[in-house]
C-alpha cells in the first residue's frame, strides 16, 4: 500500500520538534475468524504543544492507533511499523524502559472514567501513585501531590476528595480526576481516548475546558481521539481522520472543517448538528456500516458507503493513496479529492432526497452490528426504539449506538451502573 | 424521547437472536457462535468427548459390561486387576469393571437428577428473593440461612433416617441440600440484571412481572447458573461417597461409585483397585463437567478469551 | 450377655463387628501356657509403656464404670480397674471354669438358691479402704439404684428382692446380707441357678469404695479418678484422646489363688488405651508405629498376617446367626420346615468365611461356639453346603402348594459389614431359584424392630456375657429370654431341656440336656442359620510387645502383659 | 459501623432459634425412641421398666411442646443439658472440642487462603499455561477425591511409609489424634505438636482449596481486562504491582462471597476429617450425635455450629466492606 510513502522522510510532518511520530503502523488482532487489520498503514507526527484530534467512527482504528503507542493490549500483534518517541522506537525499547515512558512522559485519559478507575482505591490514591512510581514520593507527599492535583482540575474540596472513592464522584468529577491522575508528572504527551464521550452533555464542555487549560498549564502536546467533530473544532490545531485502519485525510482544523477534500469526511460533518442551526434543517447520515477490516472492500474501503463513488469505476478497484491535496500538508486518500473542492455540507444536504434517503435507511438499518452478545430480545428492541429515533435525530446515530462496549470491540455486559448506552438524547 | 408502541416491541420475534459479538466480523446466530467458540476449547471439548463417552456407557451398560452387578464367583474375591476381570473383583468376587460401568448410571441419574432439583428450588426462591426483594427476600435468606448453618451432613442423616436408604432418597437428600447456593446466585444475578435498563424499561411499560423474569432476567441469569451447575453435578456425585461414608448412601448391591469407594477406603493397600477405579470413574466425571463448564464459561463470556 | 454394641459409631466398622461385645469378666488369669502360639512363653520385663489403639479404635466409650458399663472395650478399662467376686479362667479354653478371686471360695445350698461368699482378708483399694463384703454390698445397692441403672442392671433380679429395688419398690435388695466381721457375703436368689458365681463375677457386680457414698451423683464417678481394687489405677480422669493407666501399689497379685498366677504387680508402668474414631485410621497409626497393639476389619486379616507374624485370632464365645421368625407367616412353622432347611442348606458358610473375612472366621456347625463348657461340635445336620439337597427340599415345599410371592427379604443392621455376606446369601438362594433381597435397617432400630416381631430372616450376633452353655441358649432362643431375645422362636420341648439343664448342678448331666435343647432349635425347628464363630482380630509390635493375651471374650488381661527389653 | 454490627449479631437470633426448634421437631419426627438410645439399647431390647424411668428423668414422657418449651428455657441460659449417651455435660463436651476444632479450621484456613490464592491467581495470570492446565486437573482431582480417601493416603505417604523406611521421628507425621496438645498464642504449634497437625489442616484445606483457586483463578481472568487493570499499567506499573496492586483486592469480591456460601462443605469436610484423623473436634461427634439421637448433643453442638457460620458471615460481609467501598454496611441486607 501506498500510506506509508507519503509520511516518508520528506513529509511536511517531519518539521521541528517532533514528539512522536508514527511510521507505517500495520497491527491487528487474530481472531476466530480470521486476522482483523484494525490499524491498516497509518503514520503521523505529533509535535510538542500541538493537540492532534484522530477522528473516525467506532472501528476505524482510532483507539488501537492510540493504544499501540502505549502498548496496552497484548493481544495487538504489530506487523510492520515503528513508533519513534522522541527518536527511539517504543516498540524495540524494553519493557523497562517502556514503562518508564508510561504515565511519566505519556500519559492516557481513558474514556469511561467509571470503570478506567479502580473501585477500592481512594481517588487520591490513584492519583497519587503516578508519582510513587515515577518520582519516588512517599505516600504522604503523594497524597498531597493528589490533592494538588486535584485542586489544579479544579476538584473543589480537593482534600476531603482525595479520600473518596471514584463511585462517590459524579461522570465529570470522575473525567477530572482522572486528567489530573494523567498529568501528575507533567507528561510531554497526553493521549486523551474519547474523553468526555460517557459524559453528559453538560458536563463535556467543562472537561474539555479543563483539558485545554491543563494543556496550556503544563505545555504537552495532546492526541484527542474522539469521533465527535464538535470536540475537536474547538481544541485541535489538526485533525487526522479514520475509516477501517487507514488514515484518509490530514490537515488542520480549518482545512478538514472548510476544505473538506474526503467525502467520509463531509459525510461526518454533515451529520453533524449544529447548535447555531434553526433546527428545521434535516441532518445527514452515513447510510451504511464500517465495513469488516478482516475482508474490506475492493478498492476504497468508503466507496460502498460513498455518494460520489463511481461504481463500476477505479473506486472500486483501486485503492486511493493518502497524498497532497491542497496547501502544504493537506492529504486526503480519494481518487476524486479535488473534484470536492466546493462542495460544503449545505451544499451536500440541498443535494439529498430526504424520503429517498429515509426509505434506503429502513433497508440498510437492520444489518447494523452492534449489539451486544448476550443481548435479550428485549433489548434487541430497545435498540431498535433507539436506531429508530437515530434515524429521525441522524447526528447523535453514530453516538447513540457506538461502541456500547467499543473498548476493544466488543465487551459486554456493561456494567450495570454505565451509563452511556441509555443515552439516546435527541 | 418517544418510545415505540410497546405492543409491537414487545411483539418482536423472540427466535431472533442478535447477531455476532463482533463489530468486525459478520453477525451469525448466537448459540452457533457460543458452540464455535465451545468447539474452539480444547478442554472443553475433551470434557464433553468423556461426558459423551460416560453417557453412552450408561445407556449401553449391558453391552459393554461382561458381567452382572450380582454376578459373583466364589472364591474370587478381591482379585487384582487381569483379563478376566478388567478393574479386577471386589469383597465378594463381583467384577469391579461391571459394576463401574452399571455405576455410571447409578452416579449420573444421582448427579442429574438432584441437580437438577436443586435448580429448580434455587431458580424458584433465588428469582422470588431476587426480584421481589423485601419481606419475602428477607424471609428466603433467612431460610436459606438457617439450612447453611445446619450442617448438611446432619440433614442428610435426618432425612435418610425417614426416607430409608435407596437411590431416590439420596437425590432428595442431595437435591435438597444443595439448592442454597444455586438460590444464592440466582438472586444475586437478579440484583444486578435488575438495575440494567433493559429491565428497567421492561417495568416502566409496563409488562408483567412474571414475563419480565421468565423472558428478560432468567436467560441472563442463566448463564452462571448453568456454570455452577455443571459443577455441581460434580459435586453431588461426590457428596454421594460422603453420604456413604456416614452410613447414608445407596445400599447394596447398588453400584454407586461413591458407595464404591466408601466400600474400598480400608484396602488401599491390600486391594486398591477396589479404591482406585470407582475413584478414577467419578475424577473423570467431575473432570469432564469442569471442563464443559469452564468451557461453556468461555463460551458463552467471550470478553475471557 | 448382650447383643454386640458399639457398631453404631459413626463409621461403624467396615466389616462386621470385630472385637466388640458384651462382656463377661475375667481379668487375671494368665495363659501361660496354651493361647495362641505368638503369645509366646518368654516373660516380658518389668516396667515400659503400652500404647493400645485397638480397643477405643472406633471412638470413645460410653461408660468405663463397671457398674454401668455395657460394652467390652469399657470393660478392657473397668476390668483394669476391678476385681469381682469369681472370674472365669481360660486357661484350657476348652474347658473355662469359674475360679474364686476377691472370693476366697463360696458354698451353695442343694437346690442352688444361697450362695455364700467368703472374701479375701487384707485386699484393699488403691485409696488404702478394705475391701469388705459391704463393699460389694455397696456396689451393688449403687448398681441397682434405679436412677442410675444401667443396662445390666437387670441381672440383679436374679437376686430375691432385686426386681423389687429397680422398680423401685424397695430401698435395698433384700437378698444381699454382709457380715464384714465374718468377711460373708450371703445372696439368696429368686430363682435356682447354679451358675450364679460365674454371674456375680460380672462387671455388674464390683465392689465400690464407701468414696462412691460423697457423690450427689454417681454418673460423675467415672469422669474423676475412680478408686478401685484392680491391678490398675487411673493416672488421670479419662478424656476424649486417652485414658492412662498405672498399676496400683495397693494390689498384690499373688494376694489371690495360686492357680491364677498373677504377678504382685502389673509389668507395664503405664498402660495407655488411645481413644479413636476410625478402625483403619488405628491401623494406619499402627503401622506408623504410635502403638503397640490394635485391632484391624476383617478385610484386614490376611494383610496383617502376612505382614506381622504377631495376629491374635482367639477363638471367641460368639456366633453369627441368621434367624427365622417362627411365628412369620412366610417362613415360620412347622409347614414351611423344608423352605427353611433349603435356605440354611444352600448357604455357602465356607465361601463366606473366605471371600469376606478372609478366613479369619471359623465356620459354624452349630450355634454354641467352642469354649463353652459342654459344648459339642457339629450339632447342625443342615449346616453343611449342599445345593442339590437345598434345591430338592424347596422343590418339595413347593409341591405341597407353598410358594413365595414376593422376594425374601433378608434383614441385617446397616453399615456393620454384613452386606456382602447377605449379597452371597442373596446369591446362594438365586442358585437354587429363590429370590431375596436385602433390607438393611439402621443399626439404631434394628434389634428394637426385631423384638416387636419384625424379624422375617434377620441377622443377629451373639457374644457371650459369661462362659456357660444357658447363655447361648436360654439367654437368646428361650421363650422367656429376656427382651424378646428370641425374635420369634419359641417351642416348649427347647424351654423344658433348657430349664432342667440350669437346674442341673452335675456339669455333664447339664450339658447334655442344653445339647439336647440346642438339636431341637437347630435341626427339629431349623429356627436359626449359624454362619461363623467369631475370632478375633488383633495384631501387636512383636519387636516391643513380650507377652500379650486375649480372652475369649476379647479382653486382654493387661497385669500380665509385658514388654521385651 | 457498630450498630450495623450489633444489627447484624441480633439478626442471628432468629437464624438460631429457627435452625435448633426444626431440628429438635424433626428429631421427634425420626423413628426410635431416645429414651432406648439413653438406655443404651440402640442394637438390644430394653426392660420396659426401665425405659420409664428413662423417660420420666428425661422429661421425654411430656409433650412435645412442654419438652420444647423447656428445652428453649434451658437454653437461653446456656444450659445445654447431659448428653443421653454418656451423661456428660454438653456444656463442658463442647467447650474441649471447639476448641480443638477451631485449631484445626484456622490452619485449613491460612492453607486455603495462600495457596489456593496463590495458585489461582497464577494460574490466571498464565492463562492456558501448562503449570494452568495442570491446576485446572488438579483443583478437579481434588474436588473427586472424597476427603476421606485423601486422609488415608496421605497417613500411608507421610506416616506409614516412613516409618516403614526408618525415617527419624522428627520426619514422620503421625496418623491421628490431637498429640500433646500444646500451642503458644492459642494456635501456633509447639513443641511435637506439628507432627499431629499438618495431614488433618491439609486433609480439611484441599477441597475449599481447589474451590478456592478456582474461582480466584475465573474471578482474576474477569479483573484482567478491567479497564482499571489498563490504567494502571498505562501508569508505568510493573505487571506484578498491577496484579498485585489493583487486580487482586477486585478479583477477592466473588470469592470472599464465596467463603461464605461454602461454610457447609467445610463443615461436611471437617466431620469427615476429623473423623479419619480423630481429631477431637465437633464435627464427629455431630453426626454420631444425630445418628444416635442424642439430643441435648446435637443440639447443643448445632447451636455452636450456627454461631460459628453467623459469625463468618458477619466477617464476610465486614471484609466485603472492606475489600468493595461501593458496598455500605448496613443498607439492606447482606443476603
Amino acid at each position: 500500500m501506498v500510506d506509508a510513502a507519503v509520511t516518508s522522510s520528506s513529509s511536511p510532518f517531519t518539521r521541528k520538534d517532533v514528539l512522536l511520530s508514527m511510521r507505517g503502523m500495520r497491527a491487528g488482532f487474530t481472531t476466530d475468524d480470521g486476522f482483523v487489520r484494525a490499524v491498516d498503514g497509518v503514520s503521523f507526527d505529533v509535535q510538542r504543544g500541538e493537540v492532534l484530534a484522530i477522528v473516525g467512527e467506532s472501528g476505524s482504528g482510532k483507539s488501537v492507533t492510540a493504544m499501540s503507542i502505549l502498548g496496552l493490549q497484548p493481544t495487538l500483534e504489530i506487523a510492520e511499523g515503528e513508533i519513534l518517541w522522541k527518536g527511539t522506537d517504543l516498540l524495540t525499547m524494553s519493557e523497562d524502559d517502556r514503562r518508564a515512558v508510561r504515565g511519566k512522559e505519556i500519559a492516557m485519559i481513558f474514556q469511561d472514567p467509571l470503570t478506567a478507575l479502580n473501585p477500592v482505591h481512594t481517588v487520591g490514591r490513584q492519583i497519587g501513585e503516578m508519582a510513587r512510581i515515577h518520582e519516588g514520593l512517599d505516600k504522604k507527599q503523594a497524597r498531597e501531590r493528589a490533592v494538588e492535583m486535584l485542586d489544579l482540575v479544579g476538584i473543589p474540596e480537593p482534600r476531603k476528595r482525595a479520600d473518596m472513592y471514584p463511585h462517590e464522584f459524579s461522570g465529570g468529577m470522575r473525567q477530572r480526576a482522572m486528567i489530573a491522575m494523567a498529568i501528575t508528572c507533567k507528561p510531554d504527551l497526553l493521549i486523551a481516548d474519547e474523553p468526555t464521550t460517557a459524559l453528559d452533555v453538560t458536563v463535556q464542555a467543562q472537561v474539555l475546558e479543563v483539558l485545554v487549560d491543563i494543556k496550556d498549564e503544563i505545555d504537552s502536546a495532546i492526541i484527542l481521539i474522539t469521533h465527535d467533530l464538535g470536540v475537536v473544532a474547538g481544541l485541535a490545531n489538526r485533525v487526522l481522520v479514520m475509516y477501517a485502519g487507514r488514515s484518509i485525510e490530514v490537515g488542520t482544523t480549518d482545512e478538514i472543517f472548510y476544505e473538506t477534500r474526503h467525502p467520509y469526511t463531509l459525510g461526518l460533518l454533515a451529520s453533524l448538528p449544529r447548535l447555531d442551526d434553526a433546527g428545521d434543517e434535516a441532518l445527514v447520515p452515513i447510510v451504511g456500516s464500517p465495513p469488516s477490516l478482516i475482508r474490506k472492500p475492493s478498492g476504497c474501503a468508503f466507496h460502498p458507503r460513498c455518494r460520489f463513488a463511481r461504481v463500476p469505476g477505479n473506486c472500486q478497484t483501486d485503492d486511493p493513496a493518502l497524498r497532497l491535496v491542497a496547501g502544504d500538508a493537506h492529504m486526503a486518500a480519494c481518487h476524486y479529492a479535488e473534484e470536492l473542492s466546493g462542495v460544503t455540507v449545505e451544499s451536500l444536504r440541498s443535494m439529498i432526497d430526504f424520503e429517498a434517503e429515509a426509505a434506503r435507511i429502513d433497508d440498510t438499518l437492520p444489518a447494523e452490528p452492534l449489539e451486544p452478545e448476550d443481548e435479550s430480545e428485549y433489548e434487541a428492541a430497545l435498540r431498535d426504539v433507539a436506531i429508530a429515533e437515530a434515524a429521525a435525530h441522524p447526528g447523535v446515530m453514530d453516538r447513540g449506538v457506538r461502541d456500547r462496549g467499543g473498548r476493544d470491540g466488543s465487551e459486554w455486559p456493561a456494567q450495570p451502573e454505565d451509563p452511556r448506552d441509555g443515552e439516546v438524547a435527541p | 424521547m418517544t418510545l415505540a408502541d410497546p405492543a409491537t416491541t414487545a411483539a418482536t420475534d423472540s427466535s431472533h437472536e442478535p447477531g455476532g459479538p463482533d463489530e468486525l466480523g459478520a453477525s451469525r446466530p448466537f448459540r452457533a457462535d457460543v458452540w464455535r467458540r465451545f468447539r474452539r476449547n480444547r478442554l472443553a471439548m475433551v470434557g464433553l468427548t468423556m461426558m459423551v463417552v460416560l453417557v453412552l456407557v450408561a445407556i449401553f451398560a449391558p453391552l459393554i459390561a461382561p458381567y452382572g452387578i450380582t454376578e459373583r464367583t466364589a472364591g474370587s474375591a478381591r482379585q487384582s486387576p487381569s483379563l478376566d476381570h478388567l478393574f479386577g473383583t471386589d469383597d465378594i468376587g463381583r467384577d469391579v469393571f461391571s459394576r463401574v460401568v452399571y455405576g455410571a448410571r447409578v452416579s449420573l441419574r444421582i448427579g442429574i437428577l438432584a441437580t437438577a432439583i436443586s435448580m429448580v428450588i434455587g431458580l424458584i426462591l433465588g428469582s422470588l428473593s431476587g426480584f421481589f426483594g423485601g419481606i419475602s427476600d428477607t424471609l428466603i435468606m433467612r431460610v436459606t440461612d438457617v439450612f447453611l448453618a445446619i450442617p448438611y451432613i446432619v440433614l442428610a442423616v435426618a432425612i435418610a433416617t425417614v426416607l430409608g436408604r435407596s437411590e431416590n432418597a439420596i437425590i432428595i437428600i442431595l437435591g435438597l441440600t444443595g439448592w442454597l447456593g444455586i438460590a444464592r446466585i440466582v438472586r444475586a444475578s437478579f440484583l444486578s440484571l435488575k438495575r440494567l435498563e433493559y429491565v428497567e424499561a421492561a417495568t416502566a411499560l409496563g409488562f408483567s412481572r412474571r414475563r419480565i423474569i421468565a423472558r428478560h432476567i432468567l436467560p441472563n441469569a442463566l448463564q452462571p447458573i448453568i456454570i455452577y451447575g455443571t459443577i455441581a453435578i460434580g459435586s453431588v456425585i461426590l457428596a454421594e461417597a460422603a453420604l456413604s461414608f456416614v452410613g447414608v448412601g445407596p445400599q447394596e448391591p447398588t453400584p454407586a461409585w461413591g458407595a464404591m469407594v466408601n466400600a474400598g477406603r480400608g484396602r488401599l493397600t491390600n486391594a486398591p483397585h477396589m479404591l482406585f477405579f470407582p475413584g478414577a470413574a467419578i475424577f473423570v466425571t467431575v473432570l469432564s463437567f469442569v471442563f464443559i463448564g469452564d468451557g461453556l464459561r468461555d463460551a458463552l463470556d467471550p470478553k475471557l478469551k | 450377655m448382650r447383643r454386640q454394641r458399639r457398631s453404631l459409631k459413626l463409621l461403624a466398622l467396615i466389616m462386621g463387628l470385630s472385637l466388640v461385645a458384651g462382656a463377661c469378666g475375667s481379668d487375671d488369669d494368665e495363659g501361660s501356657d496354651e493361647g495362641s502360639d505368638e503369645a509366646a512363653q518368654e516373660e516380658g520385663v518389668q516396667g515400659g509403656e503400652l500404647v493400645d489403639l485397638g480397643t477405643f479404635a472406633q471412638g470413645p466409650p460410653e461408660h468405663i464404670d463397671p457398674g454401668i458399663n455395657t460394652t467390652s472395650d469399657g470393660w478392657q478399662v473397668g476390668g483394669s480397674l476391678y476385681d469381682g467376686l469369681a472370674e472365669t479362667d481360660f486357661s484350657d479354653p476348652e474347658n473355662p471354669e469359674t475360679v474364686p478371686v476377691v472370693a476366697e471360695s463360696w458354698e451353695v445350698n442343694d437346690d442352688a438358691t444361697e450362695f455364700v461368699f467368703t472374701i479375701r482378708e487384707g485386699l484393699k483399694f488403691s485409696d488404702g479402704e478394705d475391701v469388705l463384703p459391704s463393699s460389694f454390698v455397696r456396689g451393688w445397692e449403687r448398681a441397682s439404684d434405679p436412677e442410675f441403672a444401667g443396662d445390666y442392671s437387670y441381672l440383679f433380679t436374679f437376686i430375691e428382692g432385686g426386681a423389687e429395688k429397680l422398680d423401685g419398690e424397695a430401698d435395698t435388695i433384700s437378698g444381699v446380707e454382709a457380715d464384714d466381721d465374718a468377711m460373708t457375703l450371703t445372696v439368696t436368689l429368686a430363682e435356682p441357678y447354679a451358675n450364679f458365681p460365674a454371674v456375680a463375677g460380672f462387671q455388674t457386680f464390683m465392689p465400690m469404695p464407701s468414696a462412691v457414698d460423697e457423690l450427689d451423683d454417681q454418673s460423675e464417678w467415672e469422669r474423676g479418678i475412680m478408686i478401685g481394687n484392680g491391678p490398675f489405677i487411673m493416672a488421670e480422669p479419662a478424656n476424649d484422646q486417652e485414658i492412662v493407666l498405672e498399676p496400683n501399689p495397693e494390689w498384690d497379685g499373688t494376694q489371690y489363688d495360686e492357680s491364677l498366677e498373677l504377678p504382685e504387680q502389673p509389668y507395664l508402668d503405664t498402660l495407655r488405651f488411645v481413644i479413636g474414631s476410625d478402625l483403619d485410621t488405628a491401623y494406619n497409626a499402627f503401622e506408623a508405629g504410635e502403638g503397640d497393639v490394635t485391632n484391624f476389619a476383617p478385610g484386614r486379616y490376611q494383610e496383617a498376617q502376612d505382614n506381622y507374624e504377631t495376629t491374635i485370632d482367639t477363638p471367641f464365645l460368639g456366633a453369627y446367626y441368621f434367624m427365622f421368625n417362627d411365628r412369620n407367616e412366610i417362613v415360620g412353622g412347622p409347614e414351611n420346615k423344608l423352605l427353611r432347611q433349603a435356605i440354611s442348606q444352600a448357604i455357602d458358610r465356607e465361601d463366606i468365611n473366605t471371600d469376606v473375612y478372609e478366613g479369619s472366621r471359623t465356620t459354624a456347625t452349630g450355634i454354641t461356639p467352642p469354649g463353652i463348657p459342654g459344648m459339642e461340635e457339629g450339632l447342625c445336620d443342615y449346616c453343611e453346603y449342599d445345593p442339590d439337597a437345598a434345591e430338592e427340599a424347596y422343590q418339595e415345599w413347593l409341591a405341597e402348594g407353598n410358594e413365595l410371592t414376593e422376594p425374601l427379604p433378608i434383614q441385617f443392621n446397616a453399615d456393620a459389614g454384613h452386606e456382602p455376606v447377605v449379597q452371597i446369601i442373596i446369591d446362594n438362594l438365586a442358585a437354587i431359584g429363590i429370590e431375596a433381597e436385602s433390607v438393611s435397617i439402621p443399626s439404631e432400630d434394628y434389634f428394637g424392630q426385631l423384638a416387636e416381631g419384625a424379624c422375617v430372616f434377620c441377622r443377629v450376633g451373639w457374644l457371650a456375657d459369661y462362659p456357660t452353655y444357658d447363655n447361648f441358649t436360654f439367654d437368646i432362643f428361650g421363650t422367656e429370654a429376656l427382651d424378646g431375645n428370641n425374635y420369634g422362636y419359641s417351642n416348649p420341648e427347647f424351654d423344658e431341656l433348657v430349664a432342667e439343664a440350669k437346674a442341673t448342678t452335675d456339669i455333664d448331666e447339664a450339658s447334655e440336656l442344653f445339647r439336647q435343647a440346642e438339636q431341637v432349635l437347630l435341626n427339629d425347628d431349623i429356627g436359626v442359620v449359624p454362619i461363623n464363630w467369631y475370632n478375633g482380630q488383633q495384631v501387636y509390635n512383636g519387636d516391643k510387645v513380650a507377652h500379650l493375651f486375649e480372652e475369649p471374650t476379647g479382653h486382654v488381661v493387661w497385669e500380665t502383659v509385658s514388654l521385651t527389653g | 459501623m457498630p450498630s450495623y454490627i450489633i444489627r447484624r449479631l441480633l439478626q442471628i437470633i432468629p437464624t438460631v432459634f429457627v435452625a435448633l426448634s426444626f431440628l429438635f421437631f424433626i428429631f421427634f419426627l425420626l423413628p426410635g425412641e431416645p429414651a432406648r438410645l439413653i438406655a443404651g439399647g440402640a442394637e438390644r431390647n430394653v426392660d420396659p421398666g426401665v425405659l420409664e424411668r428413662i423417660e420420666e428423668r428425661y422429661g421425654l414422657d411430656d409433650p412435645v411442646l412442654v419438652q420444647f418449651g423447656n428445652y428453649w428455657q434451658r437454653t437461653i441460659q446456656w444450659d445445654l443439658g447431659d448428653s443421653y449417651l454418656t451423661r456428660e455435660s454438653v456444656n463442658e463436651m463442647l467447650g474441649e472440642k471447639a476448641v480443638a476444632s477451631l485449631r484445626l479450621a484456622i490452619w485449613a484456613i491460612i492453607i486455603e487462603i495462600i495457596v489456593g490464592i496463590a495458585v489461582g491467581l497464577l494460574s490466571a495470570i498464565r492463562r492456558y499455561s501448562i503449570g494452568d492446565r495442570l491446576t485446572t486437573i488438579l483443583t478437579a482431582a481434588a474436588s473427586a477425591l472424597p476427603v476421606f480417601v485423601l486422609g488415608f493416603v496421605l497417613q500411608y505417604l507421610f506416616a506409614v511409609q516412613p516409618n516403614k523406611w526408618d525415617w527419624p521421628e522428627w520426619a514422620r507425621l503421625r496418623t491421628s489424634g490431637i498429640g500433646p496438645d500444646t500451642w503458644t498464642f492459642f494456635f501456633i504449634p509447639t513443641g511435637e505438636q506439628w507432627r499431629y497437625l499438618i495431614l488433618p489442616a491439609i486433609t480439611l484445606a484441599s477441597v475449599t482449596t481447589a474451590l478456592l483457586a478456582r474461582m480466584t483463578r475465573g474471578s482474576m481472568l474477569e479483573v484482567l481486562r478491567a479497564d482499571y487493570m489498563r490504567t494502571a499499567r498505562s501508569k508505568g506499573l510493573g505487571e506484578r504491582e498491577v496484579v498485585l496492586k489493583h487486580g487482586l483486592r477486585n478479583a477477592m469480591l466473588p470469592v470472599v462471597t464465596l467463603i461464605g456460601i461454602d461454610f457447609g462443605t467445610a463443615i461436611g469436610a471437617a466431620v469427615l476429617t476429623e473423623t479419619t484423623f480423630n481429631w477431637p473436634g465437633l464435627g464427629s461427634q455431630i453426626v454420631t450425635s444425630v445418628q444416635q439421637r442424642d439430643l441435648p448433643v446435637l443440639l447443643g453442638f448445632t447451636l455452636s455450629v450456627v454461631l460459628a457460620y453467623a459469625l463468618v458471615n458477619l466477617i464476610v460481609d465486614l471484609s466485603y466492606a472492606w475489600f468493595d467501598p461501593r458496598i455500605r454496611l448496613g443498607k439492606g441486607d447482606h443476603g
